[in-house]
Order: structure tokens, then sequence, then C-alpha cells
């Protein structure tokens, strides 16, 4: 079925051309690469965001901005990395794209729905973005919006929260649609245990984003409500409780952050097969951790409040599943490290995404480890050592995926190739720049530097110039790695069908795929 | 489409006897909740509610009839749901 | 880690050296592991590979051992926890605590008020906090505890320090503006020191014979330096310096007007802050301070006020 | 193995499933309000029992019965539609819209009488009376009046779906929207089966 003469999605013309055939294309493969342009988009504002802030802590006192806008910035900074990027992140850029041809079918369940979930998505962002040039102060809450302070600060709270809950609602769209997707379009013969574990990561993903989204909206409204009609849910001065804010922000928020990983399992757990040249090590057993992951993510939310004066119940409660939840992620980095044992493998530049994955996903997620313990959570409890675990995690686990992942596929969403000595020198700068930058928070965080810190006492300041040297030798990774992906879309060789030697669907249909997919649906034996 | 099981067609009978004791319930509730019960009061009143969502979930949306994976979806939600009242309760009572 | 400076400092770091064991050894394990596989199983190496399903045992294997593995730390965590949690012992010193935008109050048992945290080695310290505006929240890294202080509940927290000196106190909950300027210092004094110290009123009595000086103290004591300067600097409030007897633009009720800074006007700026806005300043951000100081106190305030207008008026 | 795709398939079963995903979102969404209700209560448990003193049990009543009517009407367009009988639906979904309105003019009653006599959040009244009556009435407009607010969503797209009806785009055949629909209104109707117990009854 390769060779195909029909139009592929790229050149194919619809309705409407040019950039309208952009914007109101239905076809999952186009939705899937405006958000890749407006993610990346907001990734590079979110990045300078982050850029500025280690200008700023590179000496104590002022160096280039007031506290005022420090405070802004990081808000801003936490609002689009999480709620613009890593959450709509890969389900939307990569398994929107890949989803219905991994699974043999020509679109996702709702075409339509689909396009809408992303002018959700740029709707929910122009209306978080519109609070830094309206009328008065920028919003400086940080991203989690805690009460009181959301409610007493004179910034503009509210544009930022209802762009956070509009974005939720692309985000739940989105998880409906795979769903569904999954249910129903499956190739003739595909059984759910023979389904790839990309889409099988997105659909426990997918059920956090069903279950877990409401949540966070309901909870940003009623802050609304709090600051526009008084009411009081959160307010003490009105008999309201600060605490349960905390609890309903975290209910969504700690399960969110499974949102971001999964995905990004889901494309190691392809990319290390691939070019290990064997199959998955227990795929039943990696299935199983990912639904046992989305599952059990739902109940540790409490070890973001482990100082907040929860009871003591609670305190047991959520530090003991916190050590639990670690377990089936245990379980697939096990399985990623066996499936590389006697295999032939091939270092290309989408698996040194995936090996350095691997290694900054475990330091990431064996520091949650100690966050996850009361007695070292005392102590490290809204530290730079949490900056640090998150950044190393989100950062790490979620950007190396999708980097890992963007490099995998280009070929198949391009058509052509990108030149990999470039991706490979990008990716070492970026990696050596990623461990400058963000290790030496962790010892930071350990001789007690609080978070959200415009200002520090001077012994904090050695690891802090080491840091903020890290963002410089990044900026440098990720330019190249940026340029050269961009180049290559436009002047890159032609790329073969199937350049890695991939086993699942998307390797057999042509690059780039047609517009619905496939000729013939595939019948999988 | 390999789509066999065909839809069954509820009878209005049916419907009229669900609503017809959706109805009495109501009465009950209120009237259990006027006799002073302290805090029975609250269970019995949740239990009514209960059991209409109940009647309303089997009859009305179907469940009863439909693919049985709906009423485990349903099933899975609601107990989610519950786990995290009762996970957030731990912070306020040492149940 | 081990520096051992407060009576919990040894279960924190007990627990933390732990779980870093166990992590280190998997980290550097696991990664070992993986760079021999990457150089063993190269293509150049191994051009064959030998296809592996998975395998039962081995699933159940590390699923367990991680299991163990995580249930010890766990335990750690939570033993060293319990103590913390624990009432304060009889004994202990009690000290008000409060915790506002952005500044640290601290009041003892016999009435004396200050900035910093003054404390006798070796005797239990009961800190009993509140917070009158936003979370806040008392971290004192070298003792290794921390604990948030949320308005509309009194928190309680207590320890005991092992050795003199001075240690940074910091707050660790985001608050606003001056969030990492709301630091200040322990100071842990022999308890002859403290004692010295606790009876000492001297300094109090001295404060009345220079004028204005016993307003400075309360001011700040009270935590007003945080907002306000004195040297005509502007921070999130007005600054004092010239503001007494000095004509002033304000918002009342949503209108502007001037009025002139005396002393009925600045008294009413303590008690009712939101009356008269300072035109160029935030509604909201000061809060009344109607039942924390007593009118004498307002006074002394005001007479040191006066000496920063060059005492003119 | 399940059925195959193209844009312009066909699934009634798809679309139901999507429909119910929805659906859980809402309950989710609901479940929010409900945990703050919960645990507010649990804190100020003789402050609410006060306060749902001034709720009318008679017109909470009423409305819960006009709302499981028009629940069973719903219910019963969905058999009529597959029984060929277009009238009979189309009048199954007109008795269920009138009843939608009525319930709405019967909380617009409710609540205006409560305005009327200064309970409204922010309300002077209000902040005399105390933390939990704050607590309660807050959570008893914000509730009740999201609930309302589907209520009206719901009005909107019967009418839209009777009209498909009407146009014969729903048919025996192909009537999936005229039962998510039901569905939709289903949940709203179990809503409300809490929200009634909760705010009027338990006192
Ligand atoms: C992608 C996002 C992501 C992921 C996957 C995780 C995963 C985990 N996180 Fe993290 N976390 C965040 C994002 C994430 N986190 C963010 C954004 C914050 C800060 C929010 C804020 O306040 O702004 C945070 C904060 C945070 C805290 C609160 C800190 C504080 O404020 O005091 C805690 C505490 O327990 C925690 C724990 C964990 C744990 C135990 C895991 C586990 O799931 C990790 C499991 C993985 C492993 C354990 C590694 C792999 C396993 C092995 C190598 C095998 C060997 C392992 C053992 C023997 C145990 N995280
Ligand atoms: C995905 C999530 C994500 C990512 C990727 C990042 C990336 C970065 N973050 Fe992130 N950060 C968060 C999520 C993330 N952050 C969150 C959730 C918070 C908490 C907010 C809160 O407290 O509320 C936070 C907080 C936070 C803080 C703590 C603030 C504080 O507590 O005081 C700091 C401090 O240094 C920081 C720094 C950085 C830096 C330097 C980067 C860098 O990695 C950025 C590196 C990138 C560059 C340096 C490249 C710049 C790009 C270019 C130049 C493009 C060139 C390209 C072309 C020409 C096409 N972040
Ligand atoms: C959280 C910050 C904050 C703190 C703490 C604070 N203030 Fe203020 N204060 C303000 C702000 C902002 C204004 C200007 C807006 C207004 O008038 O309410 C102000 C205004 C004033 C004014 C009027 C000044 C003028 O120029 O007219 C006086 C007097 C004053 N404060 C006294 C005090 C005293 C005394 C204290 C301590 C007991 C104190 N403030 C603590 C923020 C603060
Ligand atoms: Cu007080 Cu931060
Ligand atoms: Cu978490």
């Amino acid at each position: 079925m390769s060779n195909s003469n029909l139009p592929n999605y790229l050149e194919y013309k619809g309705k409407y051309k040019g950039l309208l055939g952009w914007i109101f294309s239905t076809d999952h493969k186009r939705i899937g690469l405006l958000y890749l342009y407006s993610v990346m988009t907001f990734f590079i504002v979110g990045a300078l965001l982050g850029l500025l802030m280690k200008f700023e802590l590179i000496a104590p006192g002022k160096t280039i901005m007031e506290a005022k806008s420090y405070n802004a910035i990081f808000t801003l900074h936490g609002i689009t990395m999480i709620f613009l990027i890593v959450i709509p992140g890969i389900p939307a850029i990569l398994g929107n794209f890949f989803l219905p041809i991994m699974i043999g079918a020509k679109d996702v369940f709702y075409p339509k729905l689909n396009l809408i979930s992303w002018w959700l998505y740029i709707l929910g962002a122009v209306v978080a973005l519109s609070s830094q040039f309206m009328h008065g102060a920028s919003p400086d809450t940080g991203w989690t919006f805690y009460a009181p302070y959301s409610f007493r600060t004179q910034s503009n709270v509210l544009p930022a929260l209802i762009g956070a809950f509009i974005l939720g609602f692309s985000s739940i769209l989105t998880g409906i649609n795979f769903i569904v997707t999954m249910h129903r379009l499956r190739a003739p013969g595909m059984k759910w245990l023979k389904m790839p574990l990309f889409p099988w990561s997105l659909y426990g993903t997918a059920w956090i984003q069903v279950l877990a989204t409401p949540i966070i909206g309901i909870t940003l409204l009623m802050v609304v409500a709090e600051r526009v009609l008084n009411i009081g849910f959160f307010d003490p001065a009105l008999g309201g409780d600060p605490v349960l804010y905390q609890h309903l922000f975290w209910i969504y928020s700690h399960p969110a952050v499974y949102i971001m990983i999964l995905p990004s399992m889901g494309v190691i757990s392809e990319v290390i097969p691939t070019f290990a040249r064997k199959e998955i090590f227990g795929y039943n057993a990696v299935v199983i951790s990912t639904l046992l992951i989305a599952f059990v993510g739902y109940f540790v939310w409490g070890h973001h409040m482990f100082t907040a004066g929860m009871s003591e119940t609670s305190l047991f409660a959520f530090s003991f599943l916190t050590f639990l939840v670690a377990i089936p992620s245990a379980i697939k980095t096990f399985n990623w490290l066996a499936t590389l044992y006697k295999g032939s493998i091939i270092l290309k530049t989408p698996m040194y995404w995936a090996v350095s994955f691997l290694f900054i996903f475990m330091i990431g997620g064996l520091s949650g480890m100690v966050l996850g313990s009361l007695a070292a959570n005392v102590h490290l409890h809204d530290t730079a050592f949490v900056v640090a675990h998150f950044h190393f995690i989100v950062f790490g686990g979620v950007g190396f995926g999708f980097f890992a992942g963007i490099h995998y596929w280009f070929p198949k969403i391009f058509g052509r190739m990108y030149d990999a000595s470039w991706a490979d020198t990008g990716w070492l700068i970026f990696f050596i720049g990623f461990l400058t930058l963000y290790a030496p928070m962790f010892y930071l965080g350990i001789t007690g530097m609080p978070r959200r810190y415009y200002d520090y006492v001077p012994e904090f300041h050695p690891a802090n110039i080491i840091s903020s040297f890290g963002a410089f030798i990044m900026i440098a990774g990720l330019a190249i790695i940026i340029i050269n992906l961009i180049r290559s879309a436009k002047k890159g060789p032609k790329a073969e069908e199937s350049p890695w030697g991939g086993k699942t669907l998307e390797w057999t249909v042509s690059s780039p795929p047609i517009v619905e997919n496939f000729e013939e649906i595939p019948e999988i034996k | 489409m390999v789509e066999t099981k065909k839809h069954k067609i509820v009878s209005y009978k049916t419907y009229g006897i669900i609503l017809i004791a959706l109805i009495i319930l109501t009465f009950i509730s209120v009237f259990v909740t006027r006799i002073d019960l302290s805090n029975l009061s609250i269970v019995v009143a949740l239990s009514i509610a209960g059991i209409k969502s109940l009647l309303v979930f089997s009859f009305f949306m179907h469940l009863l009839y439909d693919k049985k994976m709906y009423s485990l979806m349903v099933a899975g939600v609601l107990l989610v749901m519950t786990l995290v009242l009762i996970v957030t309760f731990l912070d306020y009572s040492y149940l | 880690m081990y520096s051992n400076l407060s009576n919990f400092s040894e279960g924190v770091d007990n627990a933390f050296v732990i779980i870093f064991s166990v992590i280190a050894v998997f980290l550097v394990g696991l990664t070992v592991l993986l760079i021999y596989f990457l150089f063993r199983y190269s293509e150049k190496r191994n051009p064959q590979p030998t296809p592996i399903k998975g395998n039962m045992w081995l699933e159940i294997v590390w699923t367990i051992i991680p299991l163990g593995l995580v249930l010890g730390m766990f335990y750690y965590g939570w033993m060293a926890w319990i103590p913390m949690l624990s009432k304060a012992p009889e004994n202990s010193i009690e000290i008000k605590t409060t915790a506002q935008m952005w500044s640290w109050k601290f009041e003892y048992e016999n009435g004396k008020r200050t900035d910093t945290l003054i404390i006798p080695l070796g005797k239990p310290i009961e800190l009993i906090a509140n917070s009158p505006d936003v979370l806040h929240s008392l971290y004192i890294p070298a003792f290794r505890i921390k604990r948030d202080i949320v308005p509309g509940r009194i928190t309680t927290m207590w320890f005991k320090a092992n050795r003199e000196g001075e240690y940074n106190l910091f707050c660790a909950e985001y608050c606003g503006l001056q969030h990492s300027y709301m630091k200040t210092e322990v100071k842990v004094l022999s308890p002859e020191k403290y004692d010295e110290w606790y009876i000492d009123t001297t300094a109090a009595v001295a404060l009345t014979s220079i004028p204005g000086a016993a307003g400075l103290k309360i001011i700040r004591d009270m935590g007003c330096t945080a907002c306000h300067s004195l040297d005509g600097s502007t921070l999130v409030g007005p600054t004092y310096k010239g503001v007494f007897g000095h004509e002033v633009d304000v918002i009342t009720n949503g209108k502007e007007r001037k009025v002139i800074a005396d002393a009925e006007y600045i008294k009413n700026s303590i008690n009712n802050p939101n009356d008269d806005i300072v035109k160029g300043f935030n509604k909201g951000l000061m809060r009344s301070y109607k039942n924390e100081l007593t009118d004498d106190e307002i006074e002394q305030i005001i007479l040191y006020l006066q000496t920063l207008s060059g005492g003119k008026e | 193995m399940e059925g195959n795709n193209s844009n312009d398939h066909y699934d009634h079963e798809g679309s139901k499933m999507g429909m119910w995903l929805f659906i859980f979102t809402e309950l989710l969404f609901f479940g929010g309000l409900f945990f703050v209700y919960a645990i507010s209560r649990y804190k100020n448990e003789t402050a609410f029992a006060l306060a749902a003193e001034e709720l009318n049990v008679t017109t909470g009543a009423i409305n819960t019965i006009i709302l499981l009517i028009s629940s069973a009407t719903i219910a019963m367009a969905v058999s009529a539609i597959q029984l060929k009988k277009k009238n009979i639906t189309l009048i199954f979904l007109a008795i269920t819209l009138i009843l939608a309105v009525v319930f709405l003019v019967n909380k617009y009653f409710e609540w205006g009488a409560k305005i009327e006599h200064g309970i409204y959040p922010g309300s002077e009244i209000l902040q005399q009376l105390g933390y939990g009556e704050i607590l309660y009435f807050g959570l008893y407009f914000a509730m009740t009046g999201l609930h309302a607010l589907h209520i009206i969503v719901g009005i909107v797209i019967i009418l839209i779906i009777s009209v498909k009806v009407y146009n014969e785009k729903i048919h025996a055949e192909r009537f999936v929207q005229l039962e998510n629909t039901g569905l939709y209104w289903h949940l709203v109707d179990i809503i409300w089966i809490f929200l009634f117990p909760l705010f009027y009854l338990i006192v």
C-alpha cells in the first residue's frame, strides 16, 4: 500500500486554501501540527521566562528586575509550562497525529470535536495571556493559585483562572475523543492487548483527563466566585477553609503530573524496542503498570500538603500511597532496561533522547521518593529541591520524551529527514546544560533555600551561579535542536517509509501519510 | 459494522412504574426527615437519594439494557469519586 | 547533613540519608547497567537480537523488592515525623508567633515583643502561630522544621535547639510581593544569657527618654517596616518619611481628595486603612490594626512619625 | 474487531460512549462542589441545619417531582422514536420542555424571595449571620445556580432536538442524538436528586 498516488495530508487541498485550510481542517494530522506549532511557540515564551528568572537569580539582590516582575514571571512561567505545554503537549501533538494511524483508523472518532479542542486551546491561551496586557498588574500567585492570596491580590488573576478553566475543557474533549477512538476504531483484529504501547499510555492519560480535569475546573470557578461574589468557600475571613482549596487543587494537579508523564513513557516504550530491534520486554506488565499509575496516582495528592497542617491519618495515608505509586514506574523502568538486554542497539538521535530520558527520569522520580518521605519533606518542602525534582521529571521526563518522539517520528510527519549530526550535537549540549542547570538546585534545596525567592541570602550564591550558567548552555542546545528541525522540515532530504525499521502500523503508510492514512484499513492477525 | 445487538425498546409502562416509584421515594424521604432522627436522617435521606439515582441510572439511562461495559464504567467512576471523598475526609475526621 | 542542631534534625537527616543511599544505589546501578547494555549489545557487537517476550518471575521480583524498599523508606520518614507532631513537653516556653505580610512577630510570656526569635539553648520551645492575612510557612532550615501558618487556624510547633548561634528563619510559603524578604533570625542563647535578656527591661525604660524611640520600636516589632520605609524609598506602602503634617492625595470612596496627614488621619489610617487609600497604592494590602495596637501605642507611633518630618509641626 | 470508521459513518454505540464520558466529567464537576459541601457541613453542622430551615421544603419537593416527571417523559420519547411514532415523540419532548420551564420559574421565585430577604452572597444580612450560614448560602446559590444553568442548556438542546425530530433528521434508525439528550437530562435529574435532600431536607 506504499507509494500511493493519493495526495499526502500536507499537500491535500480541501474546502479552504492556505492558512484557512489548516485552521479549519478536521484532519487529525493537520490538527496535530497545529498543536505542534502553537505549543512550540508557547514553549519558547515559557523558556525565555525561565531564562529571565535565571538572570535574576545569578546574584543576590536586584539583578535585572523588581520583586514584582519576578513574581509575575514565575507565575506566568508555571502557567504556560504546565497548562499550555506539558499537559496538552504529547497527547495533542504526537497523540493526535499517531494514535489513529497506530490503531489503523482513518481519523479520531470526533474529528470536529478535535478541531474544537484546538480552538479552545488557543482561546484559553489567549485569555490566560491577556492577563499580562490588561490594565493592572500581572498575576502573581504562582501556578497553584493558593487561597487566600489568590483572592487578596490586586493583580489580574481572573483572566488567568478563566484561561486555565478553558484549557481544562480543551483537555477533557481530547480525552473523551481518544477514549472513544480507541474503543470503537481499532482496526479489525487489533485486540486490546495487541494495541501498541503509545496508544495504551494515551488511554490511561485520557481517563485521567476525563476524571480529574473537571475538579480543577470547578475549583477555579469557585475561586472566581470568591473574587467576584465574595462567596467564601476558602476564605478564612468568611469561614472558609484555605486547606480545602489545596485539597481540591491537588486532587487534579497530582493526577495531572501523570497526564504529563504517561504519554512520554508511551513514546519511550515505542522508541526503545525499535532501536533495540527487539520486542518490548513484558508487554503486559507495561500495560498494567500504565493503568495502575493512572489509578493509584489519583490518591496521593496530599503529598503536596505535608506541612499544611493535615491530620495524622491523612499524613500517614498520603505518604504511604506516594511510595506505592513509585512501584509501577519502577516496573516500567526495569522493563525498558530489560528490553535492551540481548538487543542489537542502534544509537541514533531518538535513542540518545530515550536513553537520557531514562537517566533523568530516574533522578527525577527517585528524588520524588525523598520528597514523599514525611520527615524529609518537612525540611525540603517548598525549597529549591522541589523545583529541581519537578524540572527533572517534568522537563526531563516530558521534554526529553517529547524530543525523543519528535526525532523519532519527524520523517513520518514531514516526509523529510533532519540532519543527524546537528541533532546529536544539539542533544549533547542540551543534556549537559540541563544537568548544570538543575542539579545545583538539589543542593540549594538541601541547604534550605526556599522556592519562589526573588532574593536570597549570600550563602546560596555559588550554586545559583552554576545553575544560571547551565541555563545559558541549554539555550545553545535548544536553539540548535529547534533550528535544525525547522530547517529540515522544509529542506531536508526525502525520508524513506520506515527509516528506523519500526514495527508499528504508522511505518507501513507513506511518509508523509495520505489524507485518510490508509487506502485500505489493515487487518491485524 | 459487526453491530448485532438490537436496541431494546423500553415500554412506556416500565417508565411509568419507575416514575411512580421515584415519586413515592421522594415523599418518603420528605416524611422521614420531618420526624427527628438526628444524624440518622442524613443517612436515610442520602440512601433514598442513592436508590433513586440507581433507578434513574438503570432504567431511564438504560444501563440495565445496555452493554455491561457502561455499567462498569459508571461504577468505576462512582468508586473513584467516593474514594476521593473518603480520602479527603481523612483530613477532617479520624473516621 | 547531620549537623544535629535541633532535637529533630537527627531523625530528618536519618530518613534523608537512608532514602538517599537506597536511591543512589539504584541510580548508579541502573545507570551502569544501562551503559553496559548500550555498549555490549550495540549493533556492532551483537548484530542479531535475541527475541525475549518477557519473564513472569523477573516481573514479580522487581515488583516485590522495590515494594519492600519503599515500605522501609516510608517507615523511617514516618518514625521521624511522629515526635514533631507530638504535643510539646509541659515545661516548654510558649511564644506567640504572628506571621504577617511580610514580617515575623514574636511575643514572649512576659509580654516582650521582638522581630527576631530569641530562645534559650536546650529548652523546649513551643511556637503558637497564627496569620492575620494569607498563608505563610515558618521554616528554620538548620533545625529541619517547617510548618505552614494558615489564617483562621492556630498552628503549633515545638523544638529544642542544640547549639548556640544565629540561624536563618525563612517564610517558605509564597505570600506575595515581599515573600523573599520575610526572613529573620533565630538567636539561640545560653540559658543564662537568655534569662538576662528575658528579664531585662532597661531597653524599654531607656526608650521612653528619647522622643519617638518607643514609637520606632513598635513600628519595628509590629512589622510595619516591611511595607513602609523610613528613608523615603517606596516599598509596598508609602514611606513614613515626611508624611506627618504634609498633604496627601487619597482616594476616599472612589473620589480623589487631598488631606493633611494629622494625628487624626494617621490614627484612622492605622485603624481603618481602607477608608482613605493613598493615591498610587493598592487597597486591601494593609489590614486594620484596631485590635492589635492600643491608642497609647498609636500615639507613640505618631510621636515618632513627627520626628521623621523634621519635627516642625 | 469493532465497527470501523470513516468520517461520516454513523456509530450509535460510539456516540453514546462519548456522551457517557461527558456525563462522567459533569459528575466530577459537580462532585467538586459536593466535596466542598460535605466538608463545610461537617465543620459547621449546626449552622447548616439552622440555615436549611430557611428553605421551603414544599417548593423543593414540587421541583423534584417536576424534574422526575420530565425525566420519565424524555425517556419515553426515546422509546417513541424507536417505535417510529414521530408525533408522540414530539409530544413527550414538549412536555419535557414545559416542565423544565416550570422548574425554572419555580427556581426564579425561590431565589427572588431569598434575595428580597437580603440573603445573597456578600449581602449585609448574611455577613451578620455567621460563618456557617455564609457557607451554606454560598453553596446553595452556587450549586442550584450551576444546576439551573444546566437546565437552561438542556432546554436549548431539547429545542434543537425537537426541530430535528420534526424535520426527520432524527428517526428510528438514527436517534442517538435524542438518546444522548435524554442521558444529559437524566444526569441533571440525578444531580437534583442529591441537591434536594442536601439543601432542603436535612436539618
Ligand atoms: C511529570 C510530572 C511529575 C511526575 C511523574 C512526578 C512523580 C513523582 N513525584 Fe512529583 N512533582 C511534580 C511533577 C511530577 N512528579 C511537580 C510539578 C511538583 C511540584 C508542584 C508545585 O508545588 O509547584 C511535584 C512535587 C512533588 C512532591 C511535593 C513536594 C513538596 O512540595 O513538598 C512530592 C512529594 O511526595 C512528589 C513526589 C513524587 C513521586 C513519589 C513521584 C513518583 O511517581 C516517581 C516514580 C518514579 C521513580 C521512583 C523512578 C523510577 C524507578 C526506579 C529507578 C526503580 C527504583 C525505585 C525504587 C526502589 C523506589 N512530587
Ligand atoms: C514543562 C515545564 C517546565 C519547563 C520546561 C521549565 C523550564 C525552565 N524553568 Fe521552570 N518551572 C516550571 C515548569 C517548567 N520550567 C513550573 C511549573 C514552575 C513553578 C512555578 C511556580 O512556582 O508557580 C517553575 C519554576 C521555575 C523556577 C523557580 C522559581 C522560584 O521558585 O523562584 C525557576 C528558577 O530558576 C525556573 C527556571 C526554568 C528554566 C531556566 C527553564 C529552562 O529550562 C528553559 C530553558 C530553555 C532555554 C534556555 C531556551 C530558550 C529558547 C530559545 C532561545 C529559543 C531559540 C529557538 C529558536 C530561535 C526557534 N522555573
Ligand atoms: C502588608 C503591608 C503593610 C503593612 C504590614 C502595614 N502597612 Fe500601612 N499601608 C500599606 C499600604 C499599601 C498603604 C497605602 C494604602 C492605604 O492607605 O491603605 C498604607 C498606608 C498607611 C498609612 C497612611 C500613610 C500615608 O502616607 O497617608 C499609615 C499611617 C500606615 N499605613 C501605618 C501603618 C502602621 C502603623 C503599620 C504597622 C502597625 C502598617 N502601616 C503596616 C501597607 C502596609
Ligand atoms: Cu510569608 Cu512567604
Ligand atoms: Cu504530586
